[in-house]
C-alpha cells in the first residue's frame, strides 16, 4: 500500500495547523489534521515543492508563450491549485485510474512529472504524449485520462472502478471536477450509481468559486457537501493549503475509498490565481487580491524563504530549458488515420 | 426460434466466453429480463457482470464506456433506442473519439444496443428508428439485428473490432422467427453474399437472376420480402434483396457487382426522410456506379413525421412492404 | 386566490389523522396535519370522491381493453396513486403549468375530468384529445402537458416557470416526477436552475419504491429529501393517503411557491397497485400485499362503506358507458402534416 | 463590421423588438459576454431576459424549451457546439416533436446556437462541426451563419417560424468581415439569389456565366470563394458559388435551374465523411436532375477523422480552399 511517509520531508504531518488556541496536547499530536481550515504552511519535502514549482512554472511558461503566439489552441492553467494534486500524489498509486479534465496539467504532472512530454503535446511536437492530436485537454496516459467536456469523465469513472472491483480489489479511480461542473447531470448519475455499486470512486473538487466566468453562486444553489449527501456519499471539505496537512488528513479517508468500496467526495476550497484560459478574467480586483492572498507560492515563499529560494529559480530555469528544447523540435508525426 | 431467443442465447454465450464482458441496462435483472426479455436468465446466470442500472441512459454507456477503456467488454441496453438521444454525447463525444483522440489507437469494446422502431403503438417517443443520427462519427459503428444472421457471430465480429458501436434492434424482430437452412418461405430462398458474407441474399429461384435490387436491414427485411413477392406476383418483376448487418461504415464495394447488373437499386429502412442511411448508401453507389445505374437510387423512408400512437395514423407515417413494391414500379416507370 | 375549503365536502381538515395518543385538543385543531403518517382516511367530498372513483374504474377499464386486445400500444395505470393529483386538484389554478409523464391519467382526469377526451386518445378514436397521435403518454391540453422520456420535462418546467415570473406572478408550475426518474442528470440539471432562478416549481414526486420492475433500493442511493436538500431546495413528505389531510397540509407550502418565488418537492410515499403497464409485475406476494394495503379505495370501502357505496357502482357505470360510447366512435382523424 | 458583431447586434435588435424574447447560455452575462462576445452588452441591457447559467447544456435547452412552449422566444447558446450532444434530446425528442406530436401544430420559437468547426486548434471536442447529426429529425430546422446575410433578418425568419431550429456558427466567422455592397475582394461579387434569396450567390462577373456550382455554408464560405479564385487563376475554370443559409430542410428546387447548367457540383462542408450535408443535398438533386447532371454531385469533407489539436495535424485532417479546388478539377477530369 501507498507509504505516505517515504514522502514527507518535514517531521510536521500538519497537526500543527491547528490554532494557537488549542492547549491539549496530546490532541494537537494525536488528532488529525483540521483541514477545514487555512491555517499556516508547514515545511515541505524537497519532492513536494520540486513538483509545486514545476507545476507553477510549467503553467507560467504556457501563458508566456501564448502571450507570445507561439502556442495554437487553448489551454486552462491551474495556477494556485497546484497543491492539490501534489497532495493527493503519494495516496493515488500506479494501478488507480484518473480522470482529469480541461484544468488537468497539474494533475498530469503530479502523475508523471513528464513537462516535456506535455510541453510537446500542447505545442504539437516530437515527443508529445499524445502525438500531438490531444492537446491541452485530451490526455491519455495509462490509467490516466482527461477530456474537455465537463462531467462526462464520472459515469466513465464509475465504469473503470467497476472494473476495478472485479479486476483488482483495493485500487480506485480518482476524478478531478471543478465546482462549475456540478451543473452537469452526469455528474449525479455517476454519483448514483458509485453509491449504489459501492464503488471506490474519489471525488476531487476543485471549488475555485468559478467556472469559467461564472461565480458559483450564479452557477451553484446549494452546496457540494449536500450534493455528496444526497446520495448518502462520504464528504471531507480541505480548506487547508499545506501539502503534509492535506495528504496526512486525507490518507485514511483514501484507504477507505479502498478498502471499504465507499465513495468519496472531497471538496478542496481552492483559488483560481489565473485567468481561465489566457487572459479572459473579469473578476473584480478584490476577487482577484483574494485569490492571491491563499496562493500557496507567496504564502510558502513568505513562510519558508530559503527552501523556496533553493528551489524556485532552479526549477524555472528547467523549465525554461525544457521549453527551449521542445520548441526546438520538428512537428509531432501521427500515425493514426488520416483517411 | 425468435430472434429474441437468439439474441438471448448470443448474450449468455458471450458472458460465458469473455469473462471480461459485462451487460448493463435499465430493468434487465431476473426476474423481469429486460422490458424485451431479451436479458432474461443473464443476471441470475453472471451476477456480478450483468447490472440493472438506474434510469440514467448517459450514465450507463458513459459506466459501459469506462469499463470498455479498463478493458473490459461493455453491452448496455437501452431500454428504448429512442432515449438513446440521451446518451449522444457519451457515445460521440467520449466512447467514439476516445479510440483515436490520444493519438493512438485505443481499444473500446462498447456496444449499445437499441431496441428502435414503430408499429406497436408506442407513440412517438417509443417508436423511432434514430440510426441515421449516429452516422459519420469518427470511430463509430452501426449494426443492425437481423432474422437472417445468428446473433453471436453478430455480436462477436462487433466486439472483436473493440471499437464502439450501436446494434439497432427492430422490436418488432424480437417475436419474429429466425430464418435458417436457406429458407424463407415457399418462394423465397436466402443465402450469404458470397463477396460480403455479413450480407444476407433473399432470392426467388437463382440469387443471380433479377431486374431489381432491395436493400433493406433489420426490421424491414420482412416488409422487403413481402415486397419481393408481391413484385413478383403481382407485377412480374424479379428482386433480390440484400440484408446487411453493418450500416456504416457501409461496404459497397463487394456488392458492386450486384448492384451494377439491376435495372432499380431501392433502399428501404424505417427512419423518416430527410439524412437517411439510404441517402448514405445511394451517395456510394452514385459515386461508384455512375455509369451503370438506369436512373438514381430509389429511397424508402418513413414520412416526414412524428409517429402517432394510434395504429391507423401510425400506418400511414410508417414505411410498409407496398411502400416498397409502389417506389419500385414508380422508379420503373421514369 | 385557491379556496381551498369550496371543495372540501366533510367538517374534517384532517387534523385528526393524529393518532389517539395525541391528546392536546389546540394543538388537534391548530396544528397542521401530520403529512409524513397515513393515518386514519378521513370523509371525502362528494367531489373528490367522485374523481378518485373515476380515475379508478378508468384505469380498471384500460387494463380490461388490453387484456381483451382492445388496445394497441401500452399505458401505465396510476391504480393506487389517484389521491395525489385529487389532494392537489384545487391547490392548483388552471394558468398554472402541469408536466406529467407516462403514469399521468390521473393527473389528466384530475385536471379536466375528460375520461372521454382521455379514452379516444388512447384509443384512436373521434374525440380524442390529441387526435390520437399522442396517445397515452404524449397529452397536450391547455397548460397541461405529458410527454414519455423520463426526467425531460423537468428543465422545460424551469423554463415554463421562468415565463411564468415575468408574464404571470403568483402561477406556478407543477411537474409530476417518478422515483425511478431521479435516475436522470435532468432532474439535477433542473432543480439547481430552480432554485437558482427562484422559479415557482413544485416537483411532485410519487414515490411508489418502484421504477418499472425495479425496487428504489437498486435505483436510488439517498433519499429525495437529501437530493432536494443538496439544492437548498425546499421538502415536504407526505405519507398520508387522506385526500383532506395532504390537501389542507400542502395548501400553505403551495401558496409560498406562488408567492415567494421558492421551489418545492413534495415527496408522496405513494403505492402503485396495478403493474407497471400492462401485466409486467415480478413483485413478490408480500410487497404486492403491502401496496394493496395502502390502497386508499380498499380502506375507503372500509372507513366510509356507505358513502363509498353510494358512488363507487355508479362511476364505475359511466365509465363503462363512456367506453362502449368511445368504442363505438370512428378513427380519430389527424389533419397533421403525414408528407 | 465582423459577423461577431452583427450577429451581436442582431440580438440586441432581437430583445428590443421582441418583448418575449430571452437569451440563456453559459457565461454570457456581462461583463464577459460570452466564450465569443457574441452576447457582449446584452445581460446589461436586458437582465431579466438574458440569463447566464450553469454548465448544463441539456438542461439551458430545456428551459429554452419550456419558455417557447409558454409563449416565449428563446434562444440558447451552446458554448461550443460540441456540447450539443448533451442537448440532443431535448432538441430531437422533446421540441422538435412537440410541434406536431400532440396531434395539433404547437409554436415552439426556440433557436439553439451552436459556434462549430476547427482551424483554432481546440482539439476533437472543441472544433466538430455536427450539423449532419441533426439533419431529418422531424420538425426541426438547421441554419447555417452566413457572412453574406445580415444575422436579423436570418434570426428574425427563424423565429417567425416558430419551430425549433438551431443555428450553426463556424466560429473563424465571428473574427471575418460582413460582405457587404455585392463586393467580395477585387475579383469576386455576390447578389442574392434571385430565386432564393436566402442564398448568396458569388460570382467572378456574370452570375449566369459558370462551368461549375459549389454549394457551402457559412465558414466554408471564405474556403470555397478562394477556390472560385483559384480554379479561375490557375485552371480558367469559371465557378459559381451559392452559399445557403438553410441547410435542412434544403430547398432544391429554386436553384434547379441554376444547377442543371453546371458541370460538376460540389458541395463542400467542414463536417467529417459519413452522412453529411452534402450527402442529402446530392440525395435531392440526384432525383431531380437525373437525366441532366454529366456526373454526380462531388462531396467535399472533412476525413473521417477525430480533429487533431495540432495545427499541422488539424490541417491535414480539415476541408482547405484546396481541397475544394483538387475535388473540382478531379471531377472534370472523371
Ligand atoms: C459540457 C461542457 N460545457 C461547457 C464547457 C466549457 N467550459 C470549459 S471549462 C468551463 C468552466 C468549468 O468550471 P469549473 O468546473 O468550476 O472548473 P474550473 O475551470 O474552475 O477549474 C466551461 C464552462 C465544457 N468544456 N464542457
Ligand atoms: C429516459 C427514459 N428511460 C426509460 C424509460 C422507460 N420507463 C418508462 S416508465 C419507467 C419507470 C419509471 O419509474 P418511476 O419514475 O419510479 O415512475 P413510476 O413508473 O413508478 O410511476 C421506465 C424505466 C423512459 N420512459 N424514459
Ligand atoms: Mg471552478
Ligand atoms: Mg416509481
Amino acid at each position: 500500500m501507498t507509504d505516505v511517509s517515504v514522502e514527507t520531508r518535514g517531521t510536521n504531518t500538519g497537526a500543527n495547523t491547528n490554532t494557537e488556541a488549542d492547549t491539549d496536547a496530546t490532541a494537537t499530536v494525536n488528532a488529525p489534521p483540521d483541514l477545514t481550515a487555512v491555517g499556516p504552511l508547514t515545511e515541505l519535502a524537497d519532492d513536494d515543492l520540486e513538483l509545486l514549482l514545476l507545476i507553477r512554472h510549467f503553467e507560467r511558461k504556457l501563458l508566456d508563450l501564448f502571450g507570445q503566439g507561439e502556442l495554437n489552441g487553448t489551454t486552462h492553467t491551474c495556477l494556485g491549485q497546484e497543491y492539490v494534486p501534489v497532495s493527493l500524489r503519494p495516496l493515488l498509486e500506479d494501478r488507480d485510474f484518473v480522470f482529469s479534465n480541461h484544468r488537468g496539467h497539474g494533475h498530469y504532472l503530479s502523475r508523471f512529472r513528464d513537462p516535456a512530454g506535455l510541453l510537446a503535446e500542447i505545442m504539437g511536437r516530437e515527443g508529445a504524449v499524445c502525438s500531438g492530436v490531444g492537446g491541452s485537454q485530451h490526455i491519455l496516459r495509462d490509467r490516466y485520462l482527461s477530456t474537455g467536456v465537463q462531467g462526462q469523465s464520472l459515469p466513465v469513472a464509475v465504469g473503470a472502478g467497476l472494473h476495478q472491483l472485479r479486476a483488482d480489489p483495493g485500487a480506485l479511480v480518482c476524478a478531478f471536477i471543478g465546482d462549475g461542473t456540478w451543473g452537469e447531470g452526469a455528474v449525479y448519475e455517476a454519483l448514483n450509481m458509485a453509491q449504489l455499486w459501492r464503488v471506490p470512486l474519489l471525488v476531487a473538487v476543485e471549488h475555485n468559486g468559478i467556472a469559467q466566468s461564472t461565480p458559483a453562486v450564479a452557477n451553484m444553489a446549494g452546496t457540494i457537501e449536500g450534493r455528496a449527501a444526497a446520495f448518502g456519499i462520504r464528504y471531507q471539505r480541505v480548506a487547508s493549503l499545506d501539502v503534509n496537512a492535506v495528504r496526512t488528513g486525507l490518507a485514511p479517508l483514501v484507504h477507505e475509498v479502498r478498502e471499504q468500496r465507499s465513495p468519496l467526495v472531497v471538496e478542496f476550497v481552492t483559488h483560481r490565481v489565473g485567468p481561465h484560459s489566457k487572459g479572459d478574467d473579469t473578476r473584480t480586483r478584490e476577487q482577484l487580491a483574494h485569490a492571491r492572498e491563499h496562493d500557496w507560492y507567496r504564502l510558502y515563499g513568505a513562510a519558508f524563504p530559503e527552501h523556496f529560494e533553493s528551489w524556485d529559480g532552479k526549477v524555472r530555469a528547467e523549465v525554461d530549458e525544457i521549453a527551449r528544447d521542445v520548441a526546438g523540435r520538428p512537428p509531432a508525426v501521427w500515425s493514426g488515420s488520416c483517411a | 426460434m425468435r430472434v429474441a431467443e437468439n439474441l438471448n442465447q448470443s448474450l449468455h454465450s458471450l458472458l460465458e466466453a469473455e469473462p471480461r464482458a459485462y451487460v448493463l441496462g435499465e430493468d434487465i435483472a431476473d426476474p423481469y429480463g429486460g422490458a424485451f426479455k431479451v436479458t432474461k436468465g443473464l443476471s441470475d446466470s453472471y451476477p456480478g457482470r450483468v447490472l440493472t442500472t438506474p434510469i440514467s441512459e448517459s450514465g450507463i454507456v458513459g459506466a459501459g464506456a469506462g469499463l470498455a477503456l479498463a478493458g473490459d467488454v461493455a453491452i448496455v441496453e437501452i431500454m428504448f433506442g429512442d432515449f438513446v438521444a440521451l446518451a449522444f454525447d457519451q457515445i460521440v463525444n467520449f466512447a467514439s473519439k476516445s479510440v483515436s483522440m490520444y493519438g493512438r489507437r485505443v481499444p473500446m469494446p462498447l456496444v449499445a444496443r437499441c431496441p428502435m422502431g414503430g408499429r406497436r403503438g408506442y407513440g412517438a417517443t417509443h417508436s423511432q428508428s434514430l440510426q441515421k443520427h449516429f452516422i459519420g462519427a469518427p470511430g463509430l459503428s452501426l449494426y443492425e439485428l437481423s432474422p437472417f444472421r445468428d446473433s453471436y457471430e453478430l455480436l462477436s465480429e462487433i466486439v472483436e473490432r473493440e471499437e464502439p458501436a450501436m446494434l439497432f434492434e427492430d422490436k418488432v424482430l424480437y417475436t419474429s422467427q429466425m430464418f435458417t437452412d436457406g429458407v424463407v418461405d415457399d418462394l423465397l430462398s436466402f443465402d450469404r453474399h458470397p463477396q460480403a458474407p455479413d450480407v444476407a441474399r433473399v432470392f426467388v429461384d437463382d440469387p443471380d437472376r433479377y431486374d431489381v435490387v432491395l436493400i433493406a436491414a433489420g426490421g424491414m427485411a420482412h416488409r422487403a420480402c413481402e415486397a419481393v413477392r408481391d413484385l413478383l406476383v403481382e407485377e412480374e418483376i424479379t428482386a433480390l434483396l440484400l440484408v446487411p448487418t453493418r450500416l456504416y461504415p457501409f461496404a459497397a464495394e463487394p456488392l458492386l457487382g450486384t448492384l451494377g447488373a439491376a435495372d432499380v437499386i431501392c433502399v428501404a429502412e424505417e427512419g423518416t426522410a430527410g439524412g437517411t442511411w439510404g441517402a448514405e448508401v445511394a451517395q456510394q453507389l452514385h459515386q461508384r456506379l455512375w455509369g451503370t445505374l438506369r436512373r438514381p437510387v430509389r429511397l424508402v423512408h418513413s414520412a416526414d413525421s412524428v409517429i402517432p400512437s394510434a395504429a391507423h395514423l401510425e400506418e400511414r407515417v410508417l414505411v410498409s412492404g407496398d411502400t416498397i413494391r409502389q417506389a419500385v414500379v414508380e422508379a420503373l416507370r421514369d
